[in-house]
Order: C-alpha cells, then structure tokens, then sequence
C-alpha cells in the first residue's frame, strides 16, 4: 500500500468539467466541449501517469490510497472519502477515460447540430467522474455514491431528448430498475457493517477471513443482485434495451464500455467474499449463464441496430458475469473480457452511431443494405469489431472468449460441461446475430428508404472509431501475451491454484472456432445469400416472436410489478381518504351528528328548558336518595 | 303524630292546607289576577307561620315587602300589561305538562321521603335564646355584625336592580313623536277618507259609561275600532246589541 | 308541634312553584310561581333557624327578600320591554334564541 | 444577554417594527421582515460557533422565574440536538421570505399582518426547541398553532380553511393529550422532591413510577408528537394543511413545525420515560417502517404536487422515527442530521414547487409538461431537490437516511430491510413528476412560464448549496449531533450492538 495525493484530480478534473458547463448555462455553448473533453483527456493522462508510477513499484505495493476528508463518522460507523487506486482500478480508469474521452471526441462532431450539446458535455463528463469514483472508492459505500452517480448520469443521458414521452420513460425505467440493483447494495453494506463491523474493501476483507459462510453468502447475494441491476443482468435486465433511447455515444460510452460492467467489477472486487461462498458464486454463475443466453436469444431477433448491440452487451455481460462466479480462475478472464468488449462494443456503437448519421437516424436495419460502399470506414471498423466480438482469431474477443470457455469446461464435474456447453451454444448465437447485423447492415442488397443519402461522417467521428478499432484488433493478444493482464491482477485477486484440465487448450479453441463458423454460416445463408425484407415478417416462429418481445421480460415486469403496483398505489389513495381519513372525518361527522340531534332539546321555549331542569333537579335529588339510602 | 297538642299545631293544619289549596289554584286559574291574589294569601300564611316560629321580624317584613310592595307591583304591571287573550290553559308545547307534572310528583315526592328520613333525631332548640333580647335586634346583632359584608352588596345589588329596571323600562323613542299637525296630514292621505275625522268614538248609550259599548255603524254593525284594544282583549266588551230597544228593561228607576 | 312539618309544606309549596314555571305560559304569572318557590325556600330557612336556635336563618331568608326583590324588579322591567314590543306576555314568544 | 432570548426576542422586535410601517408600504414590509430574519439568522450562525460541542450539558442555559407558585420557569438551553433544529429553522426563514416574496398578496389579510405571524412563528420555533421546562415547551407547542392556522386559514389556496381548522383540531388533540401527561408528571414530581417542570428533573421521575403510569404518560406525550411529526395513521392532516398552505408556510410546517415530534420523541419521550420507550419500540417501529411504505405509495399515488411532497415527508418522518427507537448511536445521529437535511431537501422541493404553482396556477402535476425546455433553471432546481429527498448519494439525505437504514439494521434487521424498499419507491415518487412535469414535450399553457429571477436564484442557491455541501461533507454537523445522541443514548442505558461475525474473535 503507498499513500498518494493525486488520485482525487482523477475524479475533480471531469466533476469540474461538469460543474462549470452546467453552471454556466448558454454562455458556454462556444467552448462546453472541448473543455469537457480537454479535462476528460487530461484524467486520462493522469491515469497514464499514475500507471507509470505504479510500473515503478512492486507488485504488492502496487496499491495506492488516499483519504481525502473523514466523510461519515458516527460511533463505529467510520468512512472516510477514501481513495483506492489498485492494478485492478487502473485498468478501469484507464478504459473509463481513454474510450471516455474518445467519445467525448466522437460527440463533437455527432452532436453538434444539437441546441444542447453542452448540457451533453456537462453530462458526460459527470458520469466519468463518477464511474472514476465507483472503481476508485476505497470502501462500499465510497463505490456506492459512484453507484448511484453512473446511475444519475445514465438516467439523464438516456432521457436526454426526454421531450419524447418513450425516451423519458426509458430513462425512468433504468434508474428505477438501477435502484433495485442499488437496494441489494445497500443491504450488503448494512450486513456487512452488522456483521463485521466495517464497510471497507480492506477491512471487509480482512473480517471476512473469520466470518461465517451465512454472513459472506448473504453479502454476496446482495452484492450479485446489485451487479444485475447495474449490468443488466438476469431479472434486472429490461431496461438495457430502452436506454438505447439515449444518443448512441452515451450507449458506447455508459450502455456498452463502462457503465454497465460496474457489476463485473462489484463482483470481482468482492472477490473474497465470493470465494468464501460458494452459493453465491454458483448464483453468480447461474445469472451470468442466463443472462448470456438470454441477451443472444433477444439480439438474433432484433431489427434495431441499437438494440441488437444492446442485447449483445446483456449477452457479453453475461459472459463476463459467468467468468467472474468461476472463482480466482476466472476474475482476471472476466476483467479481460470487460477491456476488450470495451473497445469493440464501443467502436461498434460508434459505427452504429456512424450509420444512422449517414442514414437520417434510420435504425432499422431492414432499411439498411450495402452501406459498405458508401461507409467505407464505418464498415471496416465495425467489421473489425465485429470479428473481435465473434471470437475470431486473433482479434481481441477471440483470446478473452476462448479463455472464457474453457474455464467454464474446467470448472469442474457436471457443472463445468453445462457451463462450457453454455458458452459455447452462446458463441453460435453471437456469431448468428452479429453476422445478421453485419450483414444486413453492410454488405446485403440495400433496402433504403427513399430520399436517403448514406456518407461517410467526418473525421471527428471516425477517428475514434479507428483507435477503438485498433484496440479491438490488439488488447486480447497484448493481454495473453505471458498472461500479462493475469498477473497483472494478480496481488487483487489472488493466485489460483491449476485446476485439472477436462478439455486441452486446444480442443476448446478449435470448439470455439467451429461453434463461429456454425452460427456465421447460418446468418451468411439467411441474410447474405436469401432475400431480406424491408419489413419485418409476421409469419414467424414463436421463438422469434419472443424474443422479438424480449422475451416477454417487459410483460412479466408489467404484470408481476407494475399492474399490481399500480393497484396497489390506486387502492392506497383511495384507503387513505376514505379509510383512515374517513376515520378521522367519521369523528367530526359523529360530533355534528350528535350536536344536530342535541339541539333538538334547544326549543327555544323557556318553558322546555325549565322542564328540563325540573327533570335535572329529579335526577339530582333521586340521586341523593339512592347515596342516603 | 297526629294529635293536637297546641295552639300553634291547630292554626298549623288549619292554614297549611289553605296554603297548599291556594297554590295549587295559582296554576288552575284563568286570570292572572286571580293568580296573584292567591299568591298573596300564600304569602300571608307564610307571615304568619314566620310568626308562630319566633321570625317576627320575616313576618313583618313578608307582609309589608312581599304582600304589600312586591304583589302590588306584579298588579300593577298586570295592569299595565293587560290580560292577554292567549292566557289559556291548553297545553301548546307537545308532551310537556305530562312531563312536568310526572316530574314535579316524583321530584316533590322524593323531596319529602328525603325529609322524613333526614330528621336530625332531636327536639328543635327553638329561639327562645336567640331571641332573648329581641329578634329584631337578634337579627339586627347578626345583620350589623357578621353578615355586615353581604348587607352592604345586596344593598349595592337592590340600587342596581333599581337603576337596571329603570333603564330597562324607559323607552327612548327612536323618531320624533309625530304632532298632530302630522298626524292629521297622515290621515288624509291615507288610503281612505273614513279616518280623517278621527276614530269614532264608544258609547252612544247615555245609561252606561259607555266605553266598554262599540259605536254602530250605519248598517247597524259594531265599530270594532271605536273601543281600546284592551278592553276588548279582556273580554269586557259588551255587546251593544243588549241595548236594543227590545232589550232595553223599559221599568223606570227612581234615581236618587 | 313539630316544626318539620313545615319542611314538608315548604316541599310542597316548592313543588308546585315548580309545576308552574312549568306549565303556565303567562310571563307575569311565572314569575308569581317563581316567587312562591322563593317563599317555599324562606319558609325552610326560618324553619331551620328554629329548630337550630341560632338567628342564621333568618339574616339569611332577610336577604333572600331582598334579592327576590330585587328579580322582580328586573324581571318585570323585562317583562314590559318584551310586551312593548312584542305585544305578548306569553313566555312562548319570546323563543327569538332558538334559530 | 443570553444568546437564545436574543435570538427569541429579535423577532418579537422585527414583528413590532413591521407594526408600525404603514401597511400601504409593501416593500418596506417584505425588507423589514428580510432584514430580521437574516440578522436572526446571523445571530443563530454565530450562536453555532460558540458551542462547545464537546459538552454534552445544556449550553447557553437561562431559567427565569415565571410562575413560582407552579414551579415554572422560562428555561432555555440547547444541546446538539436543539441547536442543529434551531439553526435549521433561523436559515431556512430567511430563504422562505425571500422565495415567498409575493405570497403575501392576495390573501385575506394584508401583508403586514403576514410577516408579523412569521415572525413571531419564528421567535417560537427557537423557542420551542431552546425550552428546557416542559410547561414552557407546552405553551409553545401549542402556542405555535395559532400564527400557522392563520397563515394557511388566510393565506392559503384551495380549501385553505378547511385544511387549517383540521390542523388545529388534529394538533390541539395532540397536544391535549400532552397536557394531561405533564400534568401528571407534575403531580407525581410532587410527591418525589418537589413540584417542578425542569425537564432535568422531571427526567429521574420514571423511577418513581409505576410501568402502567409510565406507559400512560408516555403515550400521552407520543401520540402528541406522533400527530405533529405524522406517523401513519395519524398524518391525514398533513397533505392538506401542506397543500393549502403558501408554499413558505408549507416550508415551515414540513420543515420545521413537523421536526418538533420528531424533536420531542427524542427529548421528551425517551429521556422522561426510557422504560415505557423500550416498551413501545416494536409498536412504533412498525408504524414508522408502515409510513414509510405508505408514504411513499401515496406520492406516487399523488396528482398534486403539494400533496406529493406532503406524502414523501410522511415517508420521510417515518425513516427518522424508526432511526430514533432503533436506540443505535448511528439511527440517532442519522435521524438528527435527517431532520436538518429533510428541512432544506423539502424546502427547495415545496419552494420550486410553489414557484411552478404560481406560473403555472394550478398545482396539478396533470397541467405541466416539458417544463425542462421552458425554464431550465427553475427545472433543474425542482430536479436537485427531488434527488435530494429520494437521497441519491452525494445529496444531504443519503448520509441521514443511510445511517437511519445501517443504524436500525444493526438491532432490527427485518424493518430496516423493508424499509429498504423504499427507496426503490422513492425513485418513483420522484421520478414520475419530474417525467411528467420538466420531461416530455412542452403542453399548452406551459410555453410562455418565465424562468427564475434573480431573487428567486438567490432563495433557492443557498438550499441548494446546502443540500450539496452536507452530502459529500456532512462532518460539521455530525460532529455537533453526535456526542448528544452518544449521551441520550447513554442514560438511556443502550450500547451499540457489536458486529456479529467479529465479536469476540
């Protein structure tokens, strides 16, 4: 551990950035972006520059912390505003920046005819800020207050043009959905403190090495329900799909390369915890197994470009998930699928963001069609892309993938050939679905709309695309090389003992290989070499038509909980006023009732009032009677 | 009990029951001035009870106060007032004279069980010694002595009484009192001419004062409006048809 | 002779003043029965001074006089007020408070 | 002199001094009353910096004989607790002024009389909390209600009569009860050493008394401060009464007037009856965790936006009840930083709210829409203050409501757990008007609302400032509030529980 004073300008530097724009209203519409991507890029230097640092360093010492103010102080309730910058943070700082600042660069260009493009700026650089906060926050609740800001961040980016009724609904969903994640956050936070008396990864660490299973399984349920709600995965999964409403650089940047791996790195942050209980590691694969299949079975049957790459994230998300529940064999995996998935599911959104800047904001891709020609370098750096994500070698995905499965093989006895069958029956889907996107977008006949002029977009936009290009192309050799991002991480999550091998190396690659061929050959068949409608067809297998409803997972979330919510919320209403208010106005009814009946004694005749004290005087000396008796 | 032992004890069950007889005919009575004069003799006997049991100062006093003062001022204002024609004795308000009266029996009953049973077990001391100096200047001991303090604020209370009843019965006049200029312009112009002479005045028989006798009107009818109101409220008009000549008792009388 | 015997007269007297604030309707004649009640009760205090022997009763019976006095005086003003303008004596009339 | 008389007496002053302007000069009026309560609020800044906070005694004490013959005394003192309400209320009358700049206007009285009742509303809710005799406390208490009847009864809108006498029936039943229950320590102060209302004092009575006695009393004095703070289901008044009143009498009610049960269950109920407390705590956890989840059910429920915020904070006192009976040093200082942060969260959300109200004419969420592309900033304002109250991390409330949740899960797992759930239903409750009221596209009628001004800017930044500051830095606060609820609880006899896996390893 070495103490450092610099890592809260990682996080100062955009949260200014933010401060300013918004704070400054109209006046910084000139300049808002280039200094929200000045100061983006300049976290990045500095990411590099404490990477260097760290470089110098032993791997043990490798760790930096820094406590910038005691923040919550209340009896043994202690947590500061803690920094913690380790091999693990790094490699999250560094993509949140670098493809952060990218993006900042692509949406110059693809937001500048729009009247808020500051307010763009100011919100990007506020989710970097805060997402540098989630992964270097020293302690769970420091993580949670980033938790929440991606979150915030996300709710306003995906409602951005929120004057269209969906997209604001869309941004409500996910922050409601988030907060369900969010909940399971703070119940691991409060059992955590329950139990062990600290909220800190170093001191939660430290006690989970003498707490009993029940304890780190409960946390670690918790943990995984929060990771499903930020990552989109099985049940908290819907929401994905409609934050596409957000402009496309923000489903790069939050919905695709950062945001939403949060929960990976919940998970394997948490490494000891999970390792401590296996129950909540075998739930942690459970979801992740779901969650892959499930997010491949949506993208196969979506015509929305955006939302087939939101489905495949739900699905590489779910790979990610599945490596990261394998236990110390699989964390550092999970952690190199997150990098390269990084790159080129965000070089592919920026594509995707290319095309329809091309096409109009069409984001049908049955209205799509041989935009290769006119999109050259949108077409080679989404194909570039594209090859990473099916696991071609020796693109970035094929090493981080192939990893993947094989630990899921190596896991051992019936659960590893389920696992590894799984993996594998995904990579056909992916190489299914992402074909048809390709296809359909780039290389089939063209199926336009009329008046559509397809272009290539400026060089602002695709530079980025380039470099991410780039990235996808290299990162997974670079990190295999020598197992340099496994030992990398190796002082966080530990070593992991040899497992026994079920299928060699090479086996599992050449499975991996053939399962892309299979469900490339499918797609190529479907849609390169078969008409495709401009129209979507109604005759379609059940399948198709299920998971074109993603998988009735809106349905079901409608019917379980909102339908019944809402009669809950209608019947509350309707109980307050008539039941417990009722009650209270019942009192001031009974008091008037009774006052009405009452005042039927007062005649008004002098007479009837001397009667009744005639009868009071009775009643008095008839009870002085019955006393003396 | 029951034996007549003294003189006290005969006057006692003689006048008690006239009492009771009197008070009991105050709620039967028609006329209110047949009310007070029954109440004036309840308020004598009680004088005279006050007397027989040493209080001769009270009894005096009943009589000059109450009998003399108070009753002469409950006829004057029934004078004053006059006797309404509603002052019937059927019952307007439902149910309340049953009510009463049950209530009034029980209460009345129940007052005199207490009385029986609440007897102190000994003879009456009797006012022998109290009164050994006197009872007016017994009383006047006590009055000037320990009560000189309620003295003095009922004193205070009888002048605001006085000073209240005065306020309360003078009438100040809200318009002018119309002179009879003004008056008589108002009956000109009056809807009809039959007012301007003036109201037709009672009595056109001369063997009668006349003004309890309605004026008659040329069909022969009674002139509602030529005798007060009051007389006519009391019951006391008379008919002026009684004397018609037919009627009319046509033996002379030797007036002297 | 027994002087509770005039308790029970007084009881009686009492009662029937009651009966008659009661039942009859003339102002004037109420106040006659309130009257009666009044007596009813002197008729008690010099009783009981009596069969105490100390004169107490009586200063206080003197002053129940006075303030019995004084009522009707009040009260009959009140009385010619309401018939000046009501034109009535009847209790029942006077019932303006009821609404 | 004393510094919290002082601060009692500047506005009793200020009231007087609007008194004589004529009533014609409005403006001289609205800078008078200004004037007062920022230099009342100086007065409350300055008095924060000299207490010492280590000391957990009362400070600034002064008794003053008042009646001797019942023992009473004008007795003020604050500990941590008081002071952080009374600098809450001194900040926030100030803001409420200026923001309800014009809400004088137009209602039954003239405007003069309206910042006399708010200013001597103001002398009382200092009072009301510096008050360290329980017939003084009372007095105020009730003494309260009638400037607030007023304000609603003949500023409000809507059916602004009907809203202020349930009010004032509701409170005056509350507070019946009280009396009762101080009366009866009163009498049983006298058999033990004395009669006396020190609160001091008063506070060793419980051993003198009978469980029954005490459980009596004790309900006595809660039911008073369960209506006032409202807990489920004795809250029907509130949403009216908020959503009637001016928005800066709404600010007062919630903010500050509210605090006062919550302010009392702590002063009142635990210190004077600790084993009747103890006995209650189930019961009232439950109706707390139960205010919670209603509240929060019935803003979402809620069509107008006063009655919205009503509804929030009644799930919000309900998060501070159930910090308060947790009897754990993290849900007392958590519950005491609630109430300050509630104050300014619901404050800026009632002001922004009141603003949008006036705009607009209505308060039906139904009639805005799109208010984002209108009036940006007046949009962002009521957004912050929403995130606020559904306590997004960062923002004042999630410290409190965080320390609520953690303090109460240590000794009541199972309420704190489904009190959890509530902050998914806060999400909503503030998610669904800000959709319906900034988002979408602009509706007829909302066109042509005008942005804030300057004045309104400058109301709402310091709220704003507030509520930012004390998120990410709330250590000023809680070092003040936290050696008072170590020492509450202290007395009250309750240790912290210790980690359960760790304990003894």
């Amino acid at each position: 551990m070495t103490t450092s004073t610099s890592l809260g300008y990682l996080i100062a530097l955009p949260l200014a950035g933010s401060i300013i724009l918004l704070l400054a209203g109209r006046k910084a519409d000139k300049w808002g972006h280039l200094l929200a991507t000045a100061l983006s890029a300049s976290s990045f230097g500095l990411g590099l520059y404490q990477l260097s640092q760290m470089l110098r360093l032993e791997p043990e010492e490798r760790a930096f912390t820094q406590k910038l103010f005691s923040w919550i102080s209340v009896g043994t309730f202690n947590v500061d505003a803690g920094l913690l910058l380790d091999q693990l943070s790094i490699c999250f700082v560094l993509l949140i920046t670098g493809v952060g600042t990218l993006i900042h660069i692509y949406s110059i260009s693809y937001m500048s005819h729009d009247r808020d493009r500051r307010r763009f700026f100011a919100y990007l650089n506020l989710f970097i800020a805060a997402m540098l906060l989630l992964v270097l926050g020293d302690s769970y609740l420091n993580l949670y207050v980033g938790w929440e800001g991606v979150g915030l961040a996300s709710y306003l980016l995906i409602g951005f043009w929120n004057q269209k009724p969906a997209y604001a609904t869309a941004s409500k969903k996910a922050f409601v959905m988030n907060r369900i994640g969010d909940m399971g956050l703070s119940f691991a936070i409060m059992i955590a403190f329950a139990t062990l008396g600290t909220v800190t990864f170093a001191g939660v660490k430290e006690a989970s090495e003498s707490a009993s299973t029940a304890t780190l399984t409960g946390i670690g349920i918790m943990l995984l329900i929060a990771a499903a709600g930020k990552s989109a995965q099985f049940p908290l999964q819907a929401w994905l799909g409609d934050a596409m409403a957000g402009p496309t650089p923000v489903s790069a940047l939050i919905h695709a390369a950062t945001m939403v791996t949060a929960g990976v790195y919940l998970i394997t942050r948490s490494n000891f915890i999970f390792d401590a209980a296996p129950t909540a590691q075998l739930l942690v694969v459970i979801v992740g197994a779901v969650t892959l299949i499930f997010g491949a079975l949506i993208g196969t049957a979506k015509d929305d470009i955006k939302k087939a790459l939101a489905a495949s994230t739900m699905s590489q998300i779910g790979y990610m998930t599945l490596a990261a529940g394998l236990g110390p064999a699989g964390y550092a995996i999970a952690i190199m699928h997150l990098l390269t998935h990084g790159f080129f599911k965000a070089g592919m959104f920026l594509g995707a963001g290319s095309v329809m800047h091309g096409m109009k904001d069409q984001v049908n891709m049955r209205r799509y069609g041989a935009l290769g020609k006119f999109m050259p370098i949108t077409f080679v750096t989404f194909g570039l892309g594209y090859l990473a994500i099916i696991g071609v070698p020796p693109f970035a995905g094929f090493y981080s993938k192939d990893l993947i499965i094989e630990t899921a093989f190596n896991a051992g006895g019936v659960k590893g050939i389920l696992l590894g069958s799984m993996t594998l029956f995904g990579a056909i889907l992916t190489a299914f679905y992402m074909t048809r996107v390709m296809v359909l977008t780039f290389t089939s006949p063209e199926r336009w709309e009329e008046d559509q002029h397809p272009h290539e977009s400026p060089i602002l936009m695709w530079l980025p695309m380039v470099v991410l290009a780039i990235g996808s192309v290299t990162t997974g050799y670079l990190f295999t090389r020598g197992d340099a991002l496994v030992h990398w991480l190796e002082p966080v999550f530990g070593e992991h003992g040899e497992h026994t091998e079920l299928l060699p190396h090479k086996v599992v690659s050449a499975l991996a290989i053939t399962a892309v061929i299979i469900g490339a050959s499918i797609a190529l068949v479907k849609y390169q070499f078969s008409e495709v409608d401009a129209e979507a067809p109604n005759k379609v297998s059940i399948l198709t038509r299920l998971a074109r409803k993603d998988l009735l997972q809106d349905s079901f979330n409608e019917s379980v909980f909102m339908r019944p919510g809402q009669v809950l919320t209608r019947w509350l209403v309707k109980g307050d006023d008539n039941v417990v208010d009722g009650t209270v106005r019942l009192v001031g009814r009974t008091a008037l009732g009774a006052g009405a009946e009452l005042r039927r004694t007062q005649t008004g005749f002098a007479r009837s009032y001397s009667a009744l004290i005639l009868i009071g005087a009775l009643v008095l000396i008839a009870g002085i009677w019955v006393i003396t008796q | 009990m029951l034996e007549i032992q003294t003189p006290e004890a005969v006057m006692f069950w003689v006048l008690a029951p006239l009492s009771v007889i009197a008070a009991l005919g105050m709620l039967l009575v028609k006329k209110a001035v047949h009310s007070a004069l029954l109440l004036a003799w309840v308020m004598v006997t009680l004088a005279i009870f006050y007397i027989a049991q040493d209080a001769l100062f009270l009894g005096i006093v009943q009589i000059v106060v109450y009998t003399g003062a108070v009753m002469m001022l409950f006829l004057f204002i029934l004078m004053l007032v006059g006797v309404d024609a509603s002052d019937s004795l059927t019952e307007t308000i439902a149910g309340l004279r049953p009510i009463a009266i049950t209530a009034a029996v029980g209460f009345g009953g129940l007052f005199v069980a207490l009385i029986s049973r609440a007897t102190l077990g000994r003879e009456a001391v009797g006012l022998q010694a109290a009164n050994a100096d006197g009872n007016v200047q017994g009383l006047a001991q006590k009055l000037f002595s320990t009560y000189v303090w309620p003295f003095e604020v009922v004193s205070a209370l009888l002048i605001t009484a006085a000073l209240g009843a005065m306020v309360l019965a003078h009438h100040q006049r809200s318009v002018a009192r119309p002179t009879q200029r003004q008056q008589s312009i108002a009956r000109f112009r009056s809807g009809s001419l039959a007012g301007a002479a003036g109201l037709p005045s009672p009595g056109v028989f001369a063997r009668h004062n006349a003004v309890d006798v309605p004026a008659l009107l040329p069909d022969g009818s009674a002139a509602p409006t030529s005798i007060s109101a009051t007389l006519k409220a009391r019951g006391d008009m008379l008919e002026s048809r009684s004397f018609e000549l037919g009627e009319v008792d046509n033996t002379v009388t030797e007036e002297k | 002779m027994n002087p509770y015997n005039y308790l029970y007269l007084a009881a009686l007297l009492f009662t029937i003043g009651a009966v008659g604030v009661v039942v009859r309707r003339n102002a004037i004649v109420v106040f006659m029965c309130i009257e009666l009640m009044l007596n009813a009760a002197n008729l008690t205090l010099v009783t009981f001074s009596r069969i105490n022997g100390t004169l107490d009763g009586q200063v206080v019976a003197f002053f129940t006089m006075v303030v019995a006095a004084c009522e009707v005086v009040v009260g009959l003003a009140i009385i010619v007020t309401i018939y000046r303008s009501r034109r009535s004596a009847s209790v029942d009339d006077a019932s303006l408070l009821k609404r | 002199m004393n510094a919290l008389t002082t601060m009692m007496l500047l506005p009793i002053l200020g009231s007087l001094l609007i008194a004589v302007i004529p009533s014609d000069q409005v403006l001289r009026i609205k800078q008078a009353a200004l004037a007062v309560t920022l230099l009342v609020a100086v007065t409350g800044v300055l008095t924060w910096f000299n207490f010492d906070s280590a000391d957990t005694a009362f400070q600034f004490v002064q008794s003053v004989e008042w009646i001797p013959s019942f023992g009473i005394n004008y007795a003020v003192g604050v500990d941590g607790l008081s002071l952080v309400l009374i600098l809450m209320s001194v900040l926030l009358t100030p803001i409420v002024v200026l923001a309800g700049w014009n809400e004088s206007e137009g209602g039954r009285w003239s405007a003069k009389v309206f910042y006399i009742l708010i200013l001597v509303l103001e002398t009382m809710m200092i009072g009301v909390f510096a008050a360290t005799d329980v017939f003084l406390f009372y007095v105020i208490f009730e003494a309260m209600l009638i400037p607030v009847y007023f304000l609603i009864g003949g500023y409000g809108s809507g059916d602004r009569a009907a809203a202020a006498v349930k009010f004032l029936l509701y409170s005056l039943f509350g507070g019946l009860l009280m009396l009762a229950s101080i009366i009866g320590l009163y009498v049983i102060s006298g058999a033990n050493g004395g009669h006396t209302f020190d609160i001091a004092k008063l506070s060793e009575m419980h051993n003198y008394m009978s469980s029954t006695t005490q459980n009596l009393l004790f309900l006595g004095f809660f039911i008073a401060f369960a209506i006032k703070a409202p807990l489920w289901p004795l809250h029907t008044w509130l949403p009216g009464a908020a959503a009637s009143g001016t928005p800066g009498t709404s600010v007062l009610l919630l903010g500050v007037l509210d605090k006062v049960g919550t302010f009392g269950m702590i002063r009142f109920c635990l210190t004077l009856f600790p084993d009747a407390s103890r006995t209650f705590t189930p019961v009232i956890i439950t109706l707390a965790v139960i205010s919670i989840i209603y509240g929060a059910f019935l803003a979402i429920g809620a069509t107008d936006i006063k009655r919205l915020i009503a509804y929030t904070s009644i799930s919000h006192f309900g998060f501070i009840t159930m910090g308060i009976f947790a009897m754990t040093t993290q849900g007392h200082s958590g519950s005491t930083l609630y109430m300050f942060n509630h104050g300014f969260s619901t404050a800026a959300l009632f002001i922004v709210a009141g603003w949008m109200a006036s705009r607009r004419g209505s308060s039906k969420i139904a009639d805005f829409g799109g208010l984002q592309r209108v009036t940006p900033v007046m949009a962002w304002s009521f957004f912050i203050a929403g995130m606020s109250s559904l306590a997004l991390p960062g923002l004042s409330s999630f410290v409190s409501e965080f320390l609520v949740l953690v303090g109460t899960f240590t000794r009541y797992p199972v309420a704190a757990v489904i009190a959890t759930f509530g902050i998914v239903l806060a999400a909503l409750y503030i998610l669904i008007p800000v959709q319906k009221a900034l988002h979408g596209p602009t509706t007829p009628g909302n066109e042509n609302l005008p942005d804030l001004n300057i004045r309104e800017k400058v109301a709402i930044a310091p709220v704003m400032a507030v509520i930012i500051a004390l998120g990410f830095y709330p250590a000023p606060l809680l070092n003040v509030i936290n050696p008072t609820s170590a020492h509450i609880l202290e007395v009250q006899g309750f240790t912290d529980p210790l980690p359960s896996d760790s304990a003894g390893k």
